[in-house]
């Protein structure tokens, strides 16, 4: 088996090795730096959320950005942008979620911030009836560019009601798309491209790589809806990563080069429409697909990508294909559980192994 | 208050052309041309057209399942609104959405909804998208009294009044949400009574007089023009018939209600108002009559002759990728 | 290839053909004598629900039971328990829902009407934070004896928000059960079933099959929840149907028993608790399966079962696991399209062909 | 009001408990003892304590994201709560809940609550419960001014006043939800207004007072018990610390504001009333803090020399039905 894992970072215009001017910089700095692109870009853009700035009706205070959005998503963009353009909302998210549907339906370009996943249930009739089927049942009418953004995933001690995935609910519903960015470089292009989009798109960050660093190229750019890409090159194997399984589909495959296998590793980063493409070919050529999800198994992405090999890779299968995934549990609090719930690199270097009869 | 003999005109010809409408739809339902559910409001057309006269082609509506008046008081063309009940590819929505989605966007009607409450908020965000842009324009959220049970109405009312945002909460208390009358499912004395809570105005209505409709809409309309923020109006109002089009009211009401209520119908008052003032004469209303019956028989006609929608049309309107694996050979 | 189709009923304690005192009855009354049993034999167990009885306010006028629930499910219950176990609601299901289980929580097993699986969703937080979650957060102090049940599913004219099948959604969440009973005979085993059960559990009713009459036995059973059946015993291929589905493979297993082609049709009945065994052992006997699901298909239940069989039962297929749903869009409303947009069995006797390359 | 000694006991012992548990949660937390966010709750604790010492055995409560305090005055054991929060085996719910969700159901605790609002229809269904089986229980709701915001909540509120059940809404109005303040983000005057909307009794009633408090819930519980229905307190209060325990108030709010209140602070103003009054005396109120404090000491010792959960404990206490498929070789 040849040892071979080239980074390599497909379906970007630019990307990590490319010759434009960039720099180093955090995921969440990623967010916010884009954020402030599209702001200036497009005056339809506002920005609504609970605190996203923070302190709103005190300005006579002096008060104007204290919280500057959870994980300070937003962080100094009601200085620019004023109390117009980010809207401390209350903690409303189903009269938010419809509001921004309302407000996308007649002219503007609404992004919000819904703080974390697990508070999407509240709003999740907007969602459904409203943002998801408001284009299709009004006959093509219409169009509804609302951007929706919240954290997703455990790892941060923060128990069963605040540590939901989500996608895999998201992705069941037609009308609405979904990416989850896993690095600084495609947070940056898949938000933009969120804002632009016609379409409701809500985006996923995992709360594990909110401090990651990476490459940002200066220049603004979109990373196309709809596209995966391949950040690790590889022969013996397909391990599929989404959201913070890409970093520990990455970790694996470079414990399995050591151990001389060689793994592709695909990220889906986009969710809704899902790039099946950039999966089969790889499967085809490996022959032997590790699927990681960290979301509940049932009814997740990590079972759809399964069927969709199973039905079209079929004949290039050498072996079952496999998911790793979160148990079929809520998310426990306490750290020792709370990290076993996550799947981790072991995990996809023994399910791997395993695979392959080593 | 004074009235222009075109807007005396354009109230009688709209609460008529509703009427008409819908007893039609009800008679074509039974012969089974229309395909799904129809929920009509006959009986309550006072309320959106009083509203919707003081409304311009910027303005917004946010409509329910009981939607057939919104619409046509917003300027829906009858002719597409019933080739879409009948499912029809000439339809407002090409006959994907049917009765309870009507919408367009054309007249500022952002579509019936099939879920109690849920297009609330839609109007206030037509409303912040018109304070965010300064357009001047207001939003109407048209909902039953069945839907002040459903939180996101709270939510939206909150919202609109710390936002002060332009936007009308039009509660059509028709006193029966399905089978269940108000006075059991809503706590309180009148729904109006909840403005307050939220700090805007709170106005009981007689909702089966379109004067009445009209002044307490305009000043409504004035102070969400204003900047003044949201008020929140309770229509006093009943609907004639069941509440779906094979539903017996009977059952859960009863016929001495039902009299008094019509007894106070929109339409005979109104022509009985005008008459006696002599605003306009009985042949006038006449004419008027006669023009909608005409009008709408063209709508059922145009409606059956129109296409349906081919299958191609189940695709579209909605981004759609996935492969042939996910809907096997199909 | 054997062209035998036998009527089987596995997994059934007490089936058609099994030689017990019963009749025939429609799946509304089934339901329907189902609630009555178990109010009878439960004095904790109450509905509620809007319209349940309908008149609710007007019992001095004489009214107390003018609709009975939507599609008549508790028609007539209000006389023998009253208003006080057969108790109308507001429009309120969040509410409604969140109060279940409160009022589950603290002893008594109430029975939620949600009409429409739509609606579920203005409930969704009260059904995903709290129901699905106490147990396991508590660190299982507690158990959570509700049961919620709606009709599901297209074919009615009621257009994009009335005819969500959702199922998918609820087996995605850990610690809900859902079963969705294919005839009068499971309805009345299940819907026993989810009411004794100590977990949340949700009844699926499809209104395709609100209508279809079948053998009911007079005496009070149940249906296992976490079991399928076998409902056509075929050796050729695999047909796994749900809800209305079940229908439509029994259907195309006799259409196909024509052609000459013997189908296993296995009815999943409880979609969590999943039972896979049933599933896997029929693949491993006809090497090749077709899974039919109406539910739109990125993440749902058919992406589901062919995750599972690919993994597990992956050395015995023949050829790909396929399968046959919804599209991925809202349910329109015209006749002509709502009609393309249910599998059936046409769809699935094609499929079925093609894959054994006929 | 005349207390007796117990009872003047019970509420300087609660209260102290609460801000000792909270100031030494939030040292631990800090030291990296806690493994999740801790929301602390101290300055409101007259609220918890007056109206939990109106409640007994059979009765529950329901309770949110800042519920230590109203864990502590239903008697839900301190040990089990430092050691829920330190993710201990030993914790109220085995470690698996956390601060957000530490529940009791010895104890008639349903629960603290991560998601706003969400809690309140529990309280609600415990009425429910308690009125069906005739039990004369009553369940009380605990939830934040920002909570009002949340649709349930209103619905619960209906639901309840048409039910007349023995609930008691208790709305703790720190006048903050995180950085917002109550002024921006809740319409109207004061949030016990909402009340009126569904007839139902809406109290003002100062939180920072814990004698105020009970008297205001000594009266809605006994509707409850009585069969007349809700009511809505609302108790304006103050957090002295952020909104966690890693968040900095002084970013939203004046360092004057805070002065204000903490002048109004319940522990030492309980104190010079029952001195002033000859009620009990400075040594009294010395010895019951000096046994909270090694009470809370033995609390964290506890905590601290517990175990973690074992593994195993991942996959209990939910039905769990999958094959080794669906977690791949794990
Ligand atoms: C969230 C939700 N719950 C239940 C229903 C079913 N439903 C449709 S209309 C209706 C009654 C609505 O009453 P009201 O708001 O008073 O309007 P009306 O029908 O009287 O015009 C109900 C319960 C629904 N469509 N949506
Ligand atoms: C539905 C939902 N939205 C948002 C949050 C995030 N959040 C947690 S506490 C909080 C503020 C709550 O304010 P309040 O109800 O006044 O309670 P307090 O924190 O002041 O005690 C927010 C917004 C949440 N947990 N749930
Ligand atoms: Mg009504
Ligand atoms: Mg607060």
């Amino acid at each position: 088996m040849a040892t071979t894992v080239k980074e390599t970072t497909q379906a970007n215009p630019l990307g990590p090795g490319t010759n434009v001017p960039g720099k180093e910089m955090r995921y969440r700095e990623a967010f916010n730096k884009t954020l402030r692109d599209e702001l200036r870009r497009d005056p339809s853009v506002f920005i609504m959320g609970e605190d996203v700035a923070g302190g709103a009706g005190r300005e006579h205070l002096g008060i104007i950005d204290s919280w500057g959005g959870p994980f300070a998503a937003t962080k100094g963009l009601i200085q620019e942008f004023g109390a117009k353009r980010i809207k401390d909302t209350p903690i409303s998210e189903a009269a938010m979620v419809g509001a921004a549907v309302g407000a996308a339906l007649t002219g503007t370009r609404p992004v919000v911030d819904l703080m974390y996943f697990d508070f999407t249930t509240v709003a999740f009739d907007q969602l459904l009836s409203n943002a998801a089927k408001s284009r299709y049942m009004f006959g093509g009418q219409t169009k509804i560019p609302i951007t929706l953004f919240a954290r997703s995933g455990a790892g941060t001690g923060h128990a069963a009601q605040h540590s939901e995935n989500f996608y895999s609910i998201i992705a069941h519903i037609p009308g609405l798309k979904i990416v989850a960015p896993s690095d600084p470089y495609t947070v940056r292009g898949l938000l933009a491209a969120a804002i632009r989009d016609d379409d409701p798109v809500i985006v996923c960050n995992h709360k594990k790589l909110i401090n990651l660093s990476g490459f940002v190229p200066d220049e603004s750019y979109v990373v196309e809806i709809g596209k995966g890409r391949r950040v690790r090159e590889g022969s013996d194997v397909t391990l599929v990563g989404m959201s913070w399984t890409t970093e520990v589909c990455k970790q694996a495959a470079d414990e399995l080069a050591k151990q001389g296998v060689s793994a592709d590793v695909i990220d889906v980063l986009s969710m809704s429409p899902l790039d099946e493409d950039i999966i089969l070919d790889s499967v085809k050529k490996t022959n032997r697909v590790v699927i990681v999800d960290e979301d509940t198994p049932r009814c997740s992405m990590a079972s759809e990508i399964a069927a969709v090999i199973a039905d079209q890779a079929f004949d290039y299968l050498d072996a079952p294909v496999k998911r790793v995934t979160g148990p079929h549990t809520p998310v426990p609090y306490s750290r020792p559980l709370e990290t076993v719930f996550i799947p981790d690199a072991p995990a996809v270097v023994a399910t791997t192994r395993k695979l392959l009869g080593l | 208050m004074q009235f222009s003999r075109e807007k005396l005109h354009w109230l009688y010809e709209t609460m008529y052309r509703i009427r008409r409408f819908e007893e039609r739809l009800l008679e074509e339902t039974v012969k089974g041309n229309a395909m799904g559910v129809a929920h009509t409001s006959d009986g309550e057309e006072a309320g959106p057209t009083g509203i919707c006269a003081h409304l311009d082609a910027r303005d917004w509506i946010a409509s329910t399942h009981r939607g057939h008046g919104h619409c046509i008081a917003k300027g829906v063309d009858t002719k597409r609104m019933m080739a879409e009940i009948f499912g029809r590819y000439t339809g407002m929505c090409k006959g994907k959405g049917g009765s309870m989605h009507i919408a367009d966007f054309s007249k500022g009607m952002l579509g019936a909804n099939g879920i109690v409450g849920a297009s609330v908020p839609l109007a206030v965000g037509a409303a912040l998208a018109a304070q965010y842009n300064g357009s001047k324009a207001v939003g109407v959220a048209f909902f039953g009294d069945g839907a002040t049970s459903q939180g996101v109405v709270h939510e939206s009312m909150n919202l609109a009044a710390i936002w002060r945002l332009p936007v009308i909460f039009a509660c059509e208390n028709n006193h029966y949400a399905e089978s269940t009358p108000v006075e059991y499912a809503v706590a309180g004395t009148d729904i109006a009574d909840r403005a307050a809570g939220y700090g805007i105005p709170g106005v009981v209505v007689d909702g089966m007089d379109v004067f009445a409709v009209f002044e307490a809409a305009g000043e409504a309309v004035r102070r969400a023009r204003a900047g003044e923020g949201p008020t929140l109006l309770e229509l006093k109002t009943y609907r004639y018939h069941g509440h779906y089009h094979a539903d017996d009211p009977l059952k859960y009401r009863l016929k001495e209600e039902e009299d008094l209520w019509r007894k106070r119908d929109p339409i005979p008052n109104f022509e009985q108002r005008v008459t006696q003032q002599k605003q306009m004469t009985a042949a006038e209303l006449a004419a008027i009559r006669k023009a909608i019956d005409a009008e709408i028989e063209g709508a059922v006609k145009f409606a059956l002759e129109s296409p349906l929608p081919p299958v191609e049309e189940l695709y579209t309107d909605v981004y759609v990728s996935y492969s042939n694996s996910v809907v096997g050979l199909r």
